[in-house]
């Protein structure tokens, strides 16, 4: 099995989403707040599943760009996603040694008097195993 | 014991040259109850047919079975042969020995053999046939038609026109429907009040069509050619007979605060109204709910200047009764309700709007006067979006999994009509996928954008923000140029999509009509009696069957027109014998059978019965076989083995089974 | 009226002004809020994958201490809630993770989702009731045009937190209205504040909060309420447009009178 | 005298509806698609009036498979027949399952009026199917064999 088509198997299984039911309205991009920040925008994730580059998918700047907001998750017509599956596709980074997106060393100058423990639970548990 | 005449065909050489046709005849012979047998060149021929008469007079033959063809060909030919030549048509029997048996086999030995286990499995059946009478019911000669728009009056036109008493029952109080409430029609741009009022003056002024506005059905008992009605007219407080409809009493009316169901709530009306001035009748009801004498008990305004004396505040519902033979749904649809869309901000901002409600606001009839403008303010607007596919094409439980067909089309029509006669005002479309199939409609699509210049964008939008000064953000994607656009807007229209009028699941109930996951109506077959309900007698008309615009519905409409006018021209029905009946010393009484039965067909009767001596009442399955289409579905579900389909009787398959496997 | 009650990591250390106002609300309003023993960090965000199992253990934890006390769970801020309601939608719907997460734990008893898991929110909204509410509000903020800045966790998915209509929610609005105030309904109330992504992303998060403000102003609040410590740290940060922005409690306590009776207790934290 | 060694022709019974598989099967015959002559089909009205009964009763007359062809779901001519037949076969095919007899003996094919070439197919890798089973033992009548 090429090793696409593995990995788009694995984001099917991790986010438990069907890709095939997108009927490309465009809904998700039309309401993703971060839209402008991605490289690969959120309609797009679908084809990049279907067509099983999920390479493309792992290396893009959109894995690290999605806020887990849920918009596009609520207001999908086919109950499709886009958001759980950049999120797979974020857990299948992670998941793999030393690939953390957030190093521990990088932290301290990140932090403030101010800033919530839960903004530090939730990148840990969003960008490192 | 039966005397059957086995008669076995050569078909020239397609039966001849692949089995021994002779040797079939010979076998035949040997077979328990067969008292003839013979081989001939072709047996559906002239000299075929009358060679089996001759021979059912002449050797007293009860039962024939012909190996010949497909019965699908001409088991009805041979039937008749033999009922022309006195004996009852369902004692014949076909054994296939061409296309089931010659075309697909080479071998002679082989074929030969098989089509003689076919023709032992034909005599088997025979056998236990038992002659059957085909039923006959009666016709009353006339229809109701549930439903006063275009498709129900087009329908009640027809069969009026044909010669037939037609009722038409509607809910509001004026027929018209849904195309009353439109300002223009695609795709000829046509004003839709010029083409509909003629129409329900037509229907209104013929002698054949009863219209009783303001009522609903509320009882339906029968079957095909005999349904038995009750119609509840509502109250209108109004004396029909006395109403001269010169209009005083709305004008004097001092409740004048009720929310226009015309006007889609845009504006209000008075309690005593007609819905829009063409209305027909031309007699106002009185909204007991909205009315001041009646929630005070003071007022009486509308009866004080009513010259005619019509004013009625005590009268009270009716239910009238009458008879049917075939009975037409035409119920229509509605929009659906947006609250559980609201990124489109509907309910957040006047200035968001449904199509239907951009209908009323271009109408000149309308809360505007014809004029475009925004409801918030009243100013002009200078750009306009519409956002397609608004719960249509949705798999979650917000919308709706179909796609709503007129959406697309009207869309581009408001677009069309905006930018001719305010050419300064913007018009951008969001859209999914244009869908124009029909007659000059894409045609239609592209002079909108080619000659209109109406910006046309593929992608959903996501959210309608309103600002603070009265603006709308409209936030969308545009797909092809892979951006995320935020648009400005003065007015937003959603293309909501549409779904059948809510009553249509009562309705269908009564009717024991079935109906979809949707809630439309289903039709017999989705491509070969697209107009008619599976159960006999009942007809779809319009948008109760599935989307559809104006020109499909009438089309439609005159479609179950003539499939009405079909039964009504009959007589009598003579129905298929071929239909289950009940064993009533086994039955138990248990609904399993009418559980599983698409037609209603099965009812139950508290009946006395001789069980071996001992009389006792017991509750006893009655198949009613006019509405029974012997499908069969019954007999498999009973479990005591008292439901049994005449001609397919569970001794007959059995003893083809037998024959076959001997 | 008794209920469990988790408070959550932030409650604890940055956000203890929202725990403490709930608190001295609850105890005006009857209310007594037992916090459970020994509760562990939610995680912050849902686990997405349909095959993490351990991420959701310590939402189980205290979903089943519930459950043996026989109480529902109550949370104060959007995330926790957010998290300990999907995973006891999980745990009541999905047996895969419900088999295994009672694996691990290995609970006297299988936990199945039986506990019911509220936000402090909805124990006013279908516990006491706005017009309860109402009437025992004794400070009324008459006056003061509120925004609520609901966010997404509270609202999304809609379908599972069951919390209000995730387009147009009116909880807060009402509850803003129960305690004398009047609130302004303003289109980015249920927009993403950058969440977590202003660890790294600083600048995404402050614009998205400036689009909020800036919105909320130009309908006229003067004062943001919401129920997430995050929210109201990255609203805090927004550059342009500053509207102060404080916890629901906060102004739930104001409004029962009971918010001075605290305040040094509050100042010291 | 050692016994004859008979050569296995199977007995197989296919139960068509009238309005799909049946016209299928004429199709096929007129498209002169051959099948094996083992197949003998008996019309019925539709999939559902097929009692699980008589597919028992050919077993145990002799037969070594039955299959049942109907319309393909959505398109039954009395609009719910097929669905109604497929939950009772696969009632019975469970059933025979336990009992011991081969579930290849039993099969359900949905068959249009115009699949003329699906009809000669099902039948082909039907017939070929029994005969990679064998005679049917399990529930034939033992009383009246030699």
């Amino acid at each position: 099995m090429n090793p696409g088509k593995k990995q788009a198997e694995m984001i099917r299984e991790i986010s438990g989403v069907n890709p095939l039911k997108c009927m490309k309205c465009g809904k998700c991009s039309a309401t993703c707040p971060s839209y402008n920040e991605m490289d690969i925008k959120p309609h797009q994730f679908v084809s990049y599943v279907v067509n099983e580059d999920i390479e493309s998918l792992i290396n893009s700047k959109s894995l690290w760009k999605c806020l887990s907001c849920f918009a596009c998750v609520e207001r999908c017509p086919r109950d499709v996603k886009p958001g759980k599956l950049i999120d797979a596709a974020r857990q299948m980074v992670v998941r793999k040694k030393g690939q953390d997106y957030l190093k521990a060393d990088e932290i301290p100058e990140l932090l403030d008097p101010e800033l919530p423990q839960q903004l530090l639970v939730s990148a840990f548990r969003r960008y490192r195993r | 014991m039966q005397r059957i005449g086995v008669f076995v065909c050569h078909c020239g050489s397609n039966i001849a040259a692949t089995v021994d046709v002779s040797k079939v005849a010979e076998m035949a012979l040997m077979e328990p109850g067969v008292a003839h047998a013979e081989d001939y060149q072709y047996m559906c021929s002239e000299a075929g047919q009358a060679k089996i008469a001759a021979a059912i007079q002449e050797k007293g033959l009860t039962g024939i079975v012909v190996c010949s063809c497909s019965p699908r060909m001409h088991e009805a030919t041979f039937r008749k042969a033999a009922e022309r030549a006195g004996l009852n048509p369902y004692m014949v029997e076909i054994a296939n020995i061409r296309e089931h048996c010659s075309w697909i086999h080479k071998d002679m030995e082989e074929a030969t053999k098989k089509a003689v286990i076919l023709m032992r499995a034909a005599v088997a059946k025979v056998n236990l046939n038992t002659p059957l009478q085909a039923g006959e019911s009666r016709v009353t000669k006339r229809a109701l038609v549930i439903g006063g728009g275009i498709a129900g009056i087009q329908t009640a036109l027809d069969i009026a026109d044909a010669g037939y008493e037609v009722d038409i029952v509607e809910k509001t109080p004026s027929i018209g429907g849904r195309m009353s409430q439109l300002d223009k029609t695609f795709p000829t741009l046509d004003c839709s009040a010029c083409i509909l009022t003629p129409k329900m003056v037509e229907a209104s002024a013929h002698e054949k069509i009863t219209i009783y506005t303001y009522s609903e059905v509320e009882k339906v008992s029968g079957f095909v050619g005999d349904f038995t009605v009750d119609i509840r007219r509502k109250a209108r407080s109004v004396d029909m007979n006395k109403c001269t409809g010169c209009g005083v009493c709305q004008e004097k009316c001092p409740s004048k605060k009720a929310p226009s169901e015309f006007n889609r709530g845009l504006n209000t009306r008075s309690a005593i109204y007609t819905p829009f001035a063409q209305a027909i009748p031309n007699v106002p009801v009185i909204d007991r709910e909205a009315c001041i004498k009646f929630r005070t008990g003071k007022c009486g305004v509308c009866s004080k200047v009513c010259q005619a004396g019509a004013i009625d505040y005590e009268q009270k519902d009716e239910i009238i009764t009458e008879k049917y033979g075939a009975i037409v749904v035409a119920t229509g649809f509605d929009t659906i309700k947006l609250d559980r869309y609201d990124e489109y901000a509907y309910s957040q901002s006047k200035d968001v709007i449904t199509s239907l409600e951009l209908e009323r606001v271009m109408n000149a009839a309308g809360p505007t006067h014809g004029h475009l403008e925004r409801l918030s303010d009243g100013k002009a607007p200078k750009e306009i979006v519409f956002i397609q596919c608004v719960g249509s094409r949705c798999a979650d439980d917000r919308g709706k999994p179909y796609c709503s067909k007129i959406c697309c089309m009207y869309t581009a029509k408001h677009a069309m009509l905006i930018r001719d006669k305010y050419p300064d005002v913007n018009v951008t479309v969001f859209y999914i996928d244009v869908r124009t199939p029909g007659k000059n409609f894409d045609e239609f699509y592209r002079r909108a954008v080619e000659q209109y210049g109406v910006n046309y964008i593929k992608g959903q939008v996501g959210k309608v923000i309103p600002k603070p000064d009265g603006k709308l953000l409209v936030q969308g994607s545009d797909l092809l140029d892979n951006r995320q656009i935020l648009k400005e807007a003065d007015m937003v229209v959603l293309a909501t999509a549409i779904e059948p009028n809510p009553d249509v699941r009562k309705i269908a109930t009564m009717l024991t009509a079935s109906i979809d996951t949707n809630n439309f109506l289903t039709e017999a077959h989705a491509k070969l009696r697209p107009v008619e309900s599976p159960t006999a007698g009942i007809f779809l008309s319009g948008v109760c069957q599935g989307p559809k615009d104006i020109p499909e519905t009438v089309a439609q409409a005159g479609a179950a027109a003539v499939k009405a006018i079909g039964l009504l021209a009959k007589d009598k029905l003579m129905t298929n014998p071929c239909t289950a009946h009940s064993d009533e010393l086994l039955c138990n009484g248990c609904s399993s059978c009418e559980n599983v039965c698409p037609y209603g067909a099965i009812t139950y009767e508290d009946k006395e019965v001789n069980d071996h001596g001992i009389r006792e009442t017991r509750r006893i399955a009655v198949v009613n076989n006019a509405l029974c289409q012997g499908c069969g579905a019954c007999t498999v579900a009973c479990p005591s083995g008292a439901m049994d389909l005449q001609g397919f009787s569970n001794r007959q398959i059995i003893a083809e089974v037998d024959a076959i496997c001997r | 009226m008794k209920y469990s009650y988790y408070p959550g990591c932030t409650l604890r250390t940055k956000a203890k002004a929202l725990d403490a106002y709930a608190r001295a609300s609850a105890a005006a309003l009857g209310i007594e809020l037992v916090e459970i023993e020994d509760w562990q960090c939610c995680g912050g965000v849902y686990p997405l994958g349909s095959d993490e199992i351990a991420t959701k253990l310590s939402s189980v934890r205290a979903l089943n201490e519930a459950k043996v006390k026989g109480q529902s769970l109550v949370t104060m801020c959007s995330a926790c809630h957010h998290v300990i309601k999907r995973v006891n939608d999980d745990m009541k719907n999905v047996e895969d993770i419900r088999v295994r997460a009672n694996n691990y734990m290995e609970l006297d008893e299988p936990y199945a989702g039986e506990t019911e898991v509220l936000h402090f929110l909805e124990i006013l909204r279908d516990r006491v009731g706005f017009d309860e509410l109402k009437k025992k509000v004794t400070n009324p903020l008459t006056g003061k045009k509120i925004g609520a800045y609901y966010g997404c966790l509270l609202l999304r998915p809609g379908r599972l937190l069951n919390f209000d209509d995730p387009e147009n929610p009116k909880i807060m609005e009402d509850f803003i209205r129960a305690i004398g105030a009047e609130p302004v309904i303003y289109p980015y109330r249920n927009e993403c504040c950058g969440g977590y992504i202003s660890l790294k992303e600083k600048e995404m998060s402050k614009n998205m909060c400036e689009k909020i403000m800036e919105s909320a102003e130009g309908f006229g609040v003067e004062m943001l309420t919401t129920a997430c410590p995050l929210c109201l740290y990255n609203l805090n940060k927004s550059t342009g447009v500053k509207l102060p922005v404080v916890y629901f409690t906060e102004l739930l306590a104001e409004a029962l009178g009971v918010k001075e009776e605290i305040k040094e207790e509050v100042q010291a934290l | 005298m050692p016994l004859e060694k008979k050569e296995f022709k199977p007995k197989i019974v296919a139960f068509c509806c009238n309005w799909c598989s049946y016209a299928g099967a004429d199709l096929a015959g007129s498209s002169r698609l051959t099948y094996p002559a083992d197949v003998k089909i008996i019309r019925v009205p539709c999939s559902c009036r097929v009692n699980p009964m008589f597919i028992l009763r050919a077993f145990e007359k002799g037969a070594d498979g039955v299959i049942m062809c109907g319309c393909h779901p959505g398109d039954c001519h009395y609009s719910t027949g097929n669905y109604y037949a497929r939950r009772r076969m696969t009632l019975l095919f469970s059933m025979l399952d336990y009992i011991g007899v081969e579930s290849g003996r039993t099969r359900v094919e949905w068959v249009s009026a115009a699949e003329g070439v699906k009809f000669s197919e099902t039948m082909n890798s039907f017939v070929e199917k029994i005969y990679s089973l064998g005679e049917n033992v399990r529930l034939g009548d033992l009383r009246c064999k030699n």
